[in-house]
């Protein structure tokens, strides 16, 4: 019986990036204080220490300069992992990404590889308003040459950062700042690797699919509990990868339980939610029993006021609502 | 043209190179011209004719392992780097067999063989990826440099003042390379930037610059091998601001109304091809028939590439979506 | 509380368990379960309804005496608090 | 020969005027030329054709208005002799797509319905409604609707035990909601169907609730009144328990071959209030505490009575069990469900004389039934099912 150990998300990515540089001499981190301040989100703290300022490199506030220079490094034969510090500010560096590290493989022929890494928080909650509060993991989820995963849980936030470095394509991980402080348990045995590739059904069920990812699954897996207080038995799935979704996963669900509640923290129109819904339709259609409930941010930027952000986003009860709702009660 | 050229070979062969270049670059494009209007090339085109000597003369100071960085103006760049100009026009007219495989097109030239990373065609776009591919030479203890041009409109991005900090602030072994032909598409020079001299720029960013003379092919030799050395040397980036002229269009869609026709005159009386045979032939180190038999030998090889993209096979469609993750990466991608 | 308002809340608890009986009119010596068609759960919700309505605890062995009007307001009578 | 036409110039064209001809018949005329102009709500507008050949016959002159896509001239294709016959040529469809809307616009395309379907308001059915009424031979169109004017899983799993109605009774108006009397008629039909196809045999028991009772009015007396048991609710968990190890009782008859269950989803029969019994499925009921039983009762109870059942509640049961409850008869012989195998018929409580250690005493005791389906199971696994309930029933405190 392997021992448990409990340590949170934050700790968990600290751990994959130490690991990921004790096992490689190629991988490096970059990013705005991630060095002498340890991280915004204090998920690099004392490697500075450890690895030294080569490879813990603290830059100037130029994202598209740092980024471009991550692309380069990753051209140049290294194994980069750059931290944009939150989503928001990838609106700076989104050119590097989108015109030079998702296109170069195709557009040269596949005579260039971009074996980098970015991580970007993201995600709203803590009353940071609107230019700081943004989910726009759709935007990269959108670009073909691009992977995209997001870390829901302890064990993930540990265990994809090894197989991300690994892919010879740019790999964006988005870390929901809701998520850094959840705590899980942790197997010791040595090697955590997960696959990136696949959803995960976290919790089984008959009456409906909630299909989420990164910060709505603990907002998702409530519901479903409070459902089956009353009777309604909800399937949650976790899709972990948002480019390339994992359809088989979701699409064997709604098959046999015939209703999908999606759960997306970006704005409902040409959101996540609206693809995924859009695939359910074009490829499930006869397993429907009702419309496809997409339960999604308010259409406003994310205000500061608590009470106006908590209506803004996807809710426990939102999610409830629109499970009965899919259910006709 | 200057009377002496220090570290500059001046001896028949090596003139003749850079003339053969030169040639081969202004044919080539002149072509593409022609070809364009018949629209065997499509879609943007951008040509270099009137800056050969700054792509000619600054790879004779690079190496085979040094990485080239360069912006959608960079035919010439390629075939002085010695991409064959058969690929080259397979690419223009979007064969499989171009350098990009037919995927990149007059804006995307590129060969990982001699590490020329390609066209850039968002402006300042590559300035950052040469930081980095810089920047791994450094970590990576290599003995190299990476040389990246751009135009002087590049200097107004952001990107421009992000890559020159970085690369001073982590002293990178890079050669920037500022192709000022004094207007960005239609706007001067003076018309967008406070501070015209692009050199002085740079220096404010901690980067060592120089201003070099763009139709002098010899002094672009001259210039580059000095700063070359410095970098190689460890000595951190820097960067040359060659003033040069563009004798055509910004791209072929350009009514070139934003300059007159008498100040396109007067710099091609000064042009890179009429000063470097005026200064080779009064010294009597060429002569004005190794200039016709260079371009006759160069009408042959521009003749034989057109031959040769006209021939090449299209890549075909079921091959759209070959190379947009590394085959073999994500099982979903392969199945879904 | 008055007999009378006493027998309302009686009826008005009655027709919250079974809507559909609402407007009938409630013999007041006849059992629920004889009139209507009342099951277990139904007189279980009753019995909670009136607990509470009035704060009367009424325990299984009890439930013969609120099985009819009349005797269940008078049950509900002698033990509400004045 | 091909015709010139009055093209549509805008989404919310209707006609135009000819003003004036630009060319003569007997002209050649080529691709692209200006041939007409024509007045339009907009204004004068120049029309172009899009036709090589020789302008032939004016059809329509200036002063005239014309609908869209009416016929303005001839065009005789150059050297071509008019023998050959012009094929038929659709409207011009310019390609503005605001045009071609304007031609789907039911104004003019229309199809005639018939009256009675136009007064219907459409019947909105789940793809996956339509998908199993397919795949169980049902004609949808004879599914009652449920709630939300929606043909559910759960309509047609309702319908599931109706016998095809004859063509002959009269489509009635399609009436919104539950309809108790629907689902009262189908029952009924499904009951008959059963007793005819499937070979019930009964086995009873009366088994001594006297330590179940007890435990519960003591259980009950610990608990507040909300959260009070009825007694239906531990027997619930304790026939699921004892059936766990009666396969040849939970399970279903599908296409002539028995499929054993391996949950246990307890159809609970109750009463619909005015007639009519349905017994939607407590899913896993062995698995469950008395409580959890409780509040599943609680919850399903007044929702199925309101006719918002789930397609899962109607589809799942592995078996049923109907309690005929307080102050009723003795036994109860309940008919099954098909498509399950069993069902379990529970009789009202009642205090009656028992034999204990050879001396007559009083005992709280309930007659049990099983009715089986011959095909799949006997009386010895319904007997050895009674047994293992009897045992499970003297110690509830296990439950």
């Amino acid at each position: 019986m392997t021992e448990i150990r409990t340590i949170s998300y934050r700790e968990a990515i600290r751990e994959a990036l130490r690991e990921a540089l004790l096992s490689d001499p190629r991988v490096f981190l970059m990013g705005e204080d991630v060095g002498r301040y340890g991280g915004a989100f204090a998920c690099s703290k004392g490697l500075i220490d450890e690895f030294g300022e080569e490879r813990i490199r603290d830059t100037p506030l130029a994202e598209s300069g740092f980024t471009g220079a991550g692309i380069g490094a990753a051209l140049g034969g290294m194994r980069p992992i750059v931290e944009v510090m939150t989503v928001n500010f990838s609106l700076l560096c989104i050119d590097q990404i989108v015109n030079n590290a998702a296109t170069l493989r195709h557009m040269s022929g596949g005579q260039f590889s971009v074996p980098l890494v970015i991580r970007m928080a993201t995600g709203a909650g803590h009353q940071l308003a609107a230019q700081h509060s943004h989910s726009l993991e759709n935007w990269y989820a959108h670009v073909p040459g691009l992977r995209v995963v997001a870390p829901a849980t302890v064990a993930d936030a540990r265990g994809m950062l090894r197989k991300a470095l690994d892919d010879p394509d740019p790999v964006i991980m988005f870390e929901h700042t809701a998520l850094y402080n959840a705590v899980g348990d942790l197997p010791t045995t040595s090697d955590l690797t997960v696959d990136i590739n696949h959803a995960k059904v976290r919790r089984g069920g008959r009456d409906a699919s909630i299909i989420t990812y990164g910060g709505s699954l603990p907002k998702a897996l409530e519901a479903a509990n409070k459902l089956s207080g009353e009777g309604i038995s909800c399937e949650v799935i976790d899709l972990r990868s948002l480019r390339p979704l994992d359809m088989e996963t979701v699409l064997a669900s709604v098959a046999r339980t015939h209703r999908a509640v999606i759960v997306d923290e970006g704005w409902r129109t040409g959101s996540l939610a609206a693809e995924i819904s859009a695939q359910i339709a074009e490829r499930a259609l006869y397993d429907l029993d009702a419309p496809v409930e997409r339960v999604c941010s308010a259409e406003v930027p994310i205000p500061y006021a608590r009470h106006l952000e908590l209506a803004a986003l996807p809710s426990v009860d939102g999610i409830a609502a629109a499970v009965k709702k899919a259910l006709r009660q | 043209m200057k009377t002496s050229y220090d570290g500059v070979d001046l001896r028949r062969e090596h003139l003749l190179e850079l003339a053969r270049q030169m040639i081969l670059i202004r044919c080539f494009e002149e072509k593409c011209a022609e070809l364009y209007s018949v629209e065997k090339i499509r879609g943007f085109l951008h040509l270099y004719i009137g800056e050969e000597a700054n792509a000619v003369g600054v790879m004779q100071a690079l190496e085979a392992e040094d990485a080239i960085v360069a912006t959608y103006r960079e035919h010439g760049h390629a075939l002085a780097r010695g991409l064959p100009p058969t690929e080259v026009m397979a690419e223009m007219y979007g064969k499989a067999a171009g350098s990009s495989r037919g995927r990149g097109g007059s804006m995307h030239i590129c060969d990982a063989a001699y590490r020329f990373y390609g066209g850039f065609a968002i402006v300042g776009g590559g300035l950052p990826l040469a930081v980095g591919l810089a920047l791994a030479d450094k970590m990576l203890s290599r003995k190299r440099l990476t040389c990246c041009f751009f135009g002087e409109g590049a200097a107004a991005e952001g990107e421009f003042h992000e890559s020159l900090n970085l690369a001073a602030l982590w002293k990178l072994p890079v050669l920037f390379v500022c192709e000022n032909n004094g207007y960005a598409m239609g706007t001067a020079l003076e018309r967008s930037e406070a501070v015209t001299d692009i050199y002085l720029h740079a220096e404010s960013l901690g980067v060592p610059a120089q201003t070099v003379d763009g139709m002098d092919v010899l002094a672009v030799e001259e210039a580059t091998r000095l700063a070359a050395a410095k970098v190689r040397a460890g000595q951190g980036p820097q960067f040359l601001e060659n003033r040069t002229y563009r004798f055509r269009a910004h791209s072929m869609f350009d009514a070139e109304l934003y300059r007159d026709k008498a100040e396109v005159e007067e710099w091609k009386r000064r042009g890179p091809l009429v000063q470097f045979k005026a200064w080779t032939v009064d010294r009597g180190i060429l002569t004005e028939a190794d200039f016709n038999s260079l371009e006759g030998e160069v009408e042959h090889i521009v003749a034989e590439a057109v031959r040769f993209a006209e021939a090449a096979p299209l890549e075909p469609v079921a091959d759209l979506a070959k190379d947009v993750m590394t085959p073999g990466a994500s099982e979903t991608e392969a199945r879904s | 509380m008055t007999n009378d308002e006493l027998k309302e809340l009686v009826r008005k608890t009655l027709f919250d368990v079974a809507p559909d009986l609402e407007g009938e009119e409630i013999i007041s010596d006849e059992t629920f379960a004889d009139q209507f068609d009342i099951d277990s759960m139904d007189f279980l919700n009753f019995v909670i309804g009136l607990h509470k309505a009035t704060g009367v605890e009424i325990p299984e062995k009890d439930y013969a005496q609120v099985a009819t009007l009349k005797t269940c307001v008078a049950y509900l009578e002698s033990r509400m608090k004045p | 020969m091909s015709e010139f036409r009055m093209p549509a110039l805008g989404a919310d064209m209707e006609d135009g005027t000819l003003v004036e001809w630009l060319r003569a018949p007997g002209d050649t005329i080529h691709r692209g030329d200006i041939i007409a102009v024509v007045e339009t709500v907009k204004g004068a507008i120049e029309i172009e054709c899009f036709e090589n050949g020789i302008l032939d016959k004016i059809v329509v002159s200036p002063g005239a208005t014309v609908a869209v896509g009416d016929v303005l001239a001839q065009i005789k294709e150059e050297g071509r002799t008019d023998v050959v016959a012009p094929e038929p040529r659709t409207k011009p469809i310019s390609e503005s797509p605001d045009r071609a809307v304007s031609i789907l616009s039911p104004s003019i395309a229309a199809p005639s319905l018939p009256i009675a379907a136009m007064s219907l308001p459409p019947r909105r059915i789940s793809p996956a409604a339509r998908k199993r009424a397919q795949q169980l031979g049902l004609d949808i169109e004879t599914v009652q609707v449920g709630p939300g004017g929606v043909i559910g899983l759960a309509e047609v799993a309702a319908a599931q035990h109706l016998p095809q109605p004859s063509t002959a009774e009269t489509p009635q108006p399609v009436k919104r909601g539950f309809q108790p009397d629907g689902m009262r008629r189908a029952i009924g039909a499904a009951m008959a169907r059963s007793k005819r196809e499937i070979p019930h045999y009964y086995v009873s028991s009366t088994l001594d609730l006297s330590l179940f009772t007890a435990w519960l009015e003591d259980a009950n007396t610990k608990r507040s009144t909300q959260d009070r048991l009825l007694y239906a609710a531990p027997l619930i968990k304790a026939v699921a328990v004892a059936l766990r190890s009666e396969p040849a009782l939970n399970g279903v008859y599908v296409k002539d071959n028995y499929q054993p269950s391996k949950n246990v989803h307890v159809g609970v029969a109750t009463a619909l209030r005015g007639g009519g019994l349905i017994a939607p499925a407590i899913h896993d009921a062995d698995t469950l505490t008395p409580d959890e039983a409780m509040a599943r009762l609680r919850e399903l109870i007044p929702r199925v009575r309101a006719g918002r059942i789930r397609g899962s509640e109607m589809t799942d049961p592995t078996i049923t069990l109907s309690i005929l409850g307080e102050g009723t008869a003795d036994s109860l012989h309940p008919v099954i469900y098909p498509p399950q195998v069993a069902i379990i018929g529970c009789g009202a409580m009642r205090e009656r004389p028992w034999v204990v250690d050879g001396a007559i005493t009083v005992r709280r005791v309930m007659t049990v039934t099983v009715a089986g389906d011959h095909r799949v199971s006997d009386g010895r696994s319904a007997a050895r099912f009674l047994n293992r309930l009897d045992k499970i029933l003297q110690e509830p405190q296990q439950l």
